[in-house]
């Protein structure tokens, strides 16, 4: 696991850098921010501490905006009027790096043979309150007549708050909806219940392919299966793809050097990882601006 | 000596000589015992006689009361005991292992150095051995706790707090108690262990006129280290110095005329 | 009656084979769950895990980062703990007057054993890494879990100081000994073994202890070994916790927490045989 | 014996001489002594200012936390919604997760655990005990992490073949588990009650001709019993402060049910929740932590000073 | 009785009556103390005498330890203590507070009835009394453990295992090696709590020997149960009864003909 430190002094820029990256935020963002973070320490600069944790997007605000706060905040959602006004009264300079694209994913268990495909609306009327729909016979009289599970992860994560805010748009979700904090619990409970159906990221799904089939959604125009190509910018998924983001404490960038660096070989390398982590691509020409950007504060 | 001598006739010692003639009810042969590796009994001989009083005098750590404790096999309770040699009770080897020890227990009782009663009413604690036995019937144990506590000369004391704890006793009270509740299951034998020796003079007395009341239905073999106790009250006195018995006679002779100059010794305070 | 002992005799050796049957029922779970554990982990556990650096991917993960940071959690522990559990036990059972505050603080203590752990995490959190803004490096982590195994500490310490032979104490008393004097040269020798008994089991405690550090906030990520006590840390049972909670995301992680219990449990049964070698060495020489 | 003249010297005097001259040197010696119960009570009084310490600490963010959401609301409420559009702060679904978990782990670890203990203090020979002792105790070393593990992994898959319906997160799962976590604790503090029961008695009992069973039942129980009762409370409060093992296999959903099947959360998961999660400083969530740990602490409380009642009554006894 | 007379003959007891002259060592007068509310010491008036040794004899609970104990202030461990009257160590009046007791304690040594050895070598446990007084110069050290351990006959039996463990050695000898360890500070007194009652014959002999080979340098208080240990190496003797002094006198006198009917009673076994 280890031993590379010694070629990669070699490999690394002109500047060896030391000192501590302090990263906090989103859940949902962690793989692939923790991939990235290991990569850069290994090929980069082995002497510089990149910490990712993993709070929550507002959690992790919370930690960005005081003094001396985190470096990067994680988040799967955009920071809200509030956080900016206070980074303002801080005197903190943000700025926000979009890192991937994530698919919402609603996932079935492996038995279930009837709920492959559905539309948007289906899904709504499952997970909302008063949808009229409480058993699976209730959409289609040929299908089973049992009680369906709906679950998904709790207010804790930006995951809900887009599902309520875009899928449902701030209708009430049903009492029956199972609310877990943890993103395993979910998979479990679904990968073990036929009746189980679930909303995540994309990468719980297609990490869990063995354990879970995706639903196909119907936005229109015939089924579409959730994948890196279709949850990509203007893939077949689209509807239900948001961004997810870094946000740089730009202060920090411009005093600590290994901040920078880190934020300038992320930008470089997070379109080569997205992937791996099951997140789909963000386009280059965002990438090039934030490089630029990043590239303007070294003078 | 004179003084010895003198005090055996305020007791009637005379008796004794008419006893010799009395079956054993323990015989032990050549029994050995260790604790681990601690040679605690060495090659015992003695028998104790029915309806006598056996004194068993010796100075501390001599194994007295690992012999008494074995005579109803409380000793195996100690873990890591080896026993070897005979020991029968009534004709029947009590060391062989099919014979279950609580029969034997049930018929042989037990007097501790400190009072012991358990932490019930002194009812409870004289009835605890007839219900153990299955006597449930009420009148039944009624009669046998009163007979008990009148044997053991309780009776005017407690009868009027018979439900009240036994830990408002007093220790020599707590004793007799203790005797009484060996006599309520009917033993044959009752084994004493220093009965008196945490008691005050008064208690002492009373218990030493206990055991003179109830000596003609019961054998008894008692453990003290009070050398004028065993003179009172015992038939027969054996010497053990350790883990050895050094003798083992009639008391008057060996309080007056012992074959050993170790027991000589002892009895006059050489040692011990 | 023969009949009754024979039906009691049955009873008795029928309950006894009962209570053996629920004592083994504990080892039975016991043994289930090494078997368990060290089925999933074993296959993982090499060489490179032991030392290797903390890792995204199953195959080149290492838990050397974890260890290390359970050795600087304890060398914050260890003396910490014996210094001020020691110190306490000594005063509560050789110099305080029993009285009120001899019983207060007795009190006050047996009610912080019971205290839950996650309640000493909010408590460090709230003290040592926010107010005394030590954030969650391993002296913060140390500290609370200082706090937390103390009463165990003293309590086994006292226990230990109880248990030496009042006759030892009362002979160098005897001879014009001062108090110290007698702690010192007498008392405390002889306790020793018994305290050090305690707080091995008391130590192997705060090394399997997770709750507290949840809370103060132990980074997922972190690929430096820690080089000290004022550094960011990681330690075994997050570890285990980290990759529980990803098996979702991994599943070989599952594995790799399987392996990392396999290496906690081997260092906290060293420590355990540690302490009933020390014991069973010096119980009852006195 | 080789003599150097220092002795020569010294041994003019006699040796109570010389200890009288070295008693003149002593000034520093006694003030150091006479520090030393001082500079140990103050080491003591840090136990006691840990206490304080998390008294005034949960204290003090809970009234912060009761001026936001009345105490009515929150100790009749069942419903517990903190990070919802319309949060609401009922904590009773906390406390039914967990004195759900407790009753089920002390329905295992009593029974079972007092049969170990008589087990080991009355029957077990010497090398028995010497083999199962240490091995139980290895199982009251276990992480809770590691149980948690076990449950999560092995005892949850393992009941679901057993009870169907039963969800891939319970509350009988991680029940069962702190169960056997508490065996020991109540085995070894119930062994000590009743071996701390005079041997006087029991071989009281024993020359009497009673079985061992008769013994433990008629005169050992009966006088350990307020120990006893002392282990299975503190078992209790062990079971109710349980964090990890509740955590990692009983989800997170905030039920009000008495439904063992189903998730259910408890005090000490929602702690983990809240302060692993999107608590931020100064939100009304992030206070309903401190007023939850505060429940719990008393909670636990309560449980160990009734234990410590209860066994003092019992040592009053011999 | 002629017994006992002929008995103290054989130990040359003669002397005593050349002693009376000896002035006090300890004066006690109206000396009450209570354990909690158990009252212990009952107005007790006693004085022991300079290079005599006095012997305390009396049952069990009388309170003979806790006078020993009171001498030395080793009954203030016990918590919850009380004392009241009068008790002076050379004209000096030791129940003030003012006086420390480390002083006195060193002066007056004490011995149990089970031998305490420290667990350390037996060099350092005769050494123990001379270090913490402050003697650190190994070679004095070395005199004085050699000189204490002549005193106690012990000197030949240890010499060659003098840094192995006091653990080693017989419970006799240990016995010897705490009095060695008391006699290393150069005491005035040595109280004596049943000093040989866990000993054997022998080992008791030795002892005694030992006692008698001192008694001219250190002034003896020795509790026993033994009486005719008392009668054998005691000048003087009190009898204890219930926390009250019954009678003190000449040995000879109080097993001779002792002016209280209870001291006789108990002289002659009829209690206790
Ligand atoms: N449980 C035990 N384990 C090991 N050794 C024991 C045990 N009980 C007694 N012994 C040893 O066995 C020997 C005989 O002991 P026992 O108790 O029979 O003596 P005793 O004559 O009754 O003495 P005492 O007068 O002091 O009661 C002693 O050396 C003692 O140390
Ligand atoms: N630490 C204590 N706390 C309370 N009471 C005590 C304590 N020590 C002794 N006593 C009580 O004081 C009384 C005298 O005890 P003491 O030990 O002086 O008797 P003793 O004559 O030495 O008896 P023995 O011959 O048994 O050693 C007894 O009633 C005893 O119960
Ligand atoms: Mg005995
Ligand atoms: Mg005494
Ligand atoms: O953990 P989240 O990314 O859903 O906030």
């Amino acid at each position: 696991a280890c031993g590379t430190d010694e070629n990669q002094s070699e490999n690394s820029n002109a500047t060896e850098l030391e000192g501590s990256v302090v990263i906090d935020g989103s859940g949902t963002v962690y793989p692939l921010m923790a991939k990235i973070a290991e990569e850069y320490m290994i090929n980069e600069q082995g002497n510089v501490s990149v910490e990712v944790s993993r709070a929550g997007t507002s959690a992790g605000f919370k930690k960005f905006l005081v003094e001396n706060g985190t470096d990067f905040n994680d988040a799967s959602r955009q920071i809200k009027d509030e956080e900016a006004a206070e980074a303002d009264a801080l005197g903190i300079e943000v700025k926000e790096l979009k890192v991937a694209l994530d698919g919402l994913t609603f996932v079935i268990n492996k038995e279930n043979d009837w709920a492959k495909e559905l539309t948007p609306e289906q899904l709504i009327s499952i997970f909302k309150a008063d949808g009229g729909v409480t058993k699976w016979s209730d959409i289609n009289p040929e299908w089973p007549d049992t009680e369906i599970k709906p679950m998904g992860p709790n207010e804790n994560h930006g995951t809900y708050e887009f599902f309520y805010e875009n899928v449902l748009e701030k209708q009430d979700l049903a009492d029956t909806v199972n609310l877990q904090q943890d993103y395993s619990t979910l998979v479990n409970l679904v990968a073990e219940d036929k009746n189980g159906i679930a909303f995540f990221g994309f990468g719980y799904y297609v990490n869990n392919t063995d354990k879970l089939q995706a639903v196909h959604v119907d936005f229109g125009n015939g089924p579409v299966e959730p994948s890196l190509d279709t949850i990509a910018e203007d893939g077949d998924y689209a509807d239900f793809t948001r961004p997810v983001f870094t946000y740089l404490n730009v202060n920090h960038a411009t005093d600590k050097p290994q901040v920078l660096d880190y934020a300038v070989y992320l930008m470089n390398n997070v379109n080569n990882f997205a992937g791996e982590a099951g997140f789909a691509p963000i386009p280059e020409a965002e990438v090039e601006e934030n490089i630029e950007f990043l590239n303007g504060l070294t003078k | 000596m004179t003084l010895l001598i003198d005090r055996k006739e305020d007791v009637q010692f005379g008796v004794m000589e008419n006893k010799s003639w009395r079956k054993p009810v323990y015989e032990t042969h050549g029994l050995n015992l260790w604790y681990g590796t601690t040679h605690a009994l060495k090659n015992i001989d003695l028998s104790i006689n029915e309806k006598e009083v056996t004194a068993i005098i010796g100075p501390s750590g001599c194994g007295k009361s690992t012999y008494l404790k074995t005579l109803n096999r409380m000793v195996e309770m100690v873990p890591n005991v080896h026993i070897s040699g005979s020991l029968s009770f009534k004709g029947e080897n009590i060391l062989d292992k099919s014979m279950p020890v609580e029969l034997l227990r049930s018929k042989v009782g037990m007097v501790f150095q400190k009072p012991n009663p358990f932490p019930k009413s002194i009812f409870e604690n004289v009835a605890f051995g007839p219900k153990i036995h299955g006597i449930r019937n009420k009148a039944m144990l009624e009669k046998i706790v009163q007979e008990s506590l009148e044997k053991a000369a309780l009776w005017d004391e407690v009868k009027d707090r018979l439900h009240t704890s036994a830990y408002g006793l007093s220790g020599g009270q707590q004793q007799r108690l203790c005797i009484a509740r060996c006599l309520a299951v009917d033993p044959e034998v009752i084994l004493m262990d220093e009965p008196t020796s945490a008691l005050d003079p008064v208690s002492t007395l009373k218990v030493e006129e206990l055991i003179d009341s109830i000596k003609n239905d019961v054998t008894i073999a008692i453990v003290t280290h009070n050398m004028q106790q065993a003179a009172r009250i015992s038939d027969r006195t054996a010497f053990f110095l350790n883990g050895d018995v050094i003798e083992c006679d009639a008391t008057s002779k060996i309080f007056n005329n012992p074959s050993d100059k170790l027991t000589d010794d002892y009895i006059n305070g050489r040692f011990g | 009656m023969v009949r009754r002992i024979k039906f009691r005799l049955a009873l008795n050796n029928l309950s006894k084979y009962i209570f053996l049957l629920a004592t083994l029922f504990g080892l039975l779970v016991l043994s289930v769950l090494i078997y368990r554990v060290v089925a999933d982990g074993i296959g993982w556990l090499n060489f490179d895990f032991l030392t290797g650096k903390l890792s995204t991917q199953p195959e080149r993960a290492g838990i050397m980062g974890a260890i290390l940071g359970t050795f600087w959690l304890m060398l914050v522990v260890t003396p910490v703990t014996m210094f001020i559990g020691v110190g306490t036990a000594i005063y509560l059972e050789l110099y305080a007057k029993k009285g009120k505050i001899q019983s207060f603080i007795e009190t006050n203590i047996s009610n912080l054993a019971g205290v839950p752990s996650i309640v000493y995490g909010i408590l460090g959190l709230t003290v040592f890494a926010r107010a005394m803004n030590l954030g969650n490096i391993a002296l913060a982590g140390g500290l609370t879990m200082s706090l937390l195994i103390l009463p165990i500490v003293i309590v086994a310490s006292q226990e230990a100081l109880r248990a030496v032979p009042s006759p030892l104490g009362e002979a160098s008393y005897g001879m014009g000994a001062t108090k110290w004097q007698t702690i010192k040269n007498v008392i405390l020798p002889v306790a020793l073994p018994s305290i050090l008994t305690g707080a091995i089991l008391s130590l192997s405690r705060a090394i399997g202890e997770t709750a507290p550090l949840v809370v103060i906030g132990i980074p997922a990520l972190l690929i430096p070994f820690p080089g000290s006590i004022f550094d960011k840390f990681t330690v075994l049972p997050m570890q285990i916790y980290y990759w529980t909670l990803d098996s979702s995301l991994t599943a070989e992680y599952a594995n790799l927490a399987a392996a990392t219990i396999i290496v906690l449990l081997l260092c906290l049964l060293v420590l355990n045989s540690t302490a009933i070698v020390i014991r069973n060495k010096f119980q009852k020489q006195y | 014996m080789h003599i150097n003249h220092d002795i020569t010297e010294n041994s003019e005097k006699s040796i109570r001489e010389l200890i009288e001259q070295k008693r003149q040197q002593r000034n520093f010696k006694e003030m150091f002594e006479k520090s030393i119960p001082t500079f140990l009570f103050l080491i003591a009084s840090i136990s006691i200012l840990t206490t304080i310490g998390i008294i005034y600490t949960l204290l003090s963010e809970t009234i912060e936390f009761f001026k936001r959401v009345p105490m009515t609301d929150f100790f009749t409420g069942t419903v517990l919604k903190p990070l919802s559009q319309t949060p609401e702060f009922g904590v009773l679904p906390l406390i039914m997760g967990t004195l759900t978990s407790s009753v089920i782990a002390m329905l295992v670890a009593a029974p079972i655990g007092l049969m170990s203990a008589i087990y080991l203090s009355q029957y077990a020979s010497d090398k028995v005990r010497k083999v199962f002792k240490p091995l139980l105790e290895l199982l009251a070393g276990i992480p809770t992490i590691v149980y948690g593990f076990f449950a999560f992994t092995f005892v949850t898959p393992l009941l679901r073949q057993l009870i169907p319906g039963l969800e891939a997160t319970n509350i009988l799962s991680p029940g069962i588990v702190m169960g056997v976590m508490i065996i020991p604790m109540i085995a070894s503090l119930s062994e000590d009650a009743m071996s701390s029961v005079p041997n006087s008695m029991r071989e009281g009992a024993l020359g009497l001709g009673a079985t061992k069973l008769e013994v433990t039942r008629k005169v050992v129980i009966p006088a350990a019993l307020s120990g006893i009762i002392a282990s299975f409370v503190l078992g209790i409060s062990r079971a109710i402060g349980e964090t990890m093992i509740v955590t990692i296999a009983s989800g997170s959903t905030k039920n009000f049910t008495f439904d063992i099947t189903q998730s259910m959360q408890t005090m000490t998961a929602y702690i983990v929740e809240v302060t692993g999660g999107d608590a931020a400083t100064g939100s009304t969530i992030y206070y309903s932590l401190y007023a939850v740990a505060m429940t719990l602490f008393v909670f636990t409380l309560l449980m160990n000073l009734l234990a410590r009642r209860i066994s003092r009554k019992f040592r009053e006894e011999y």
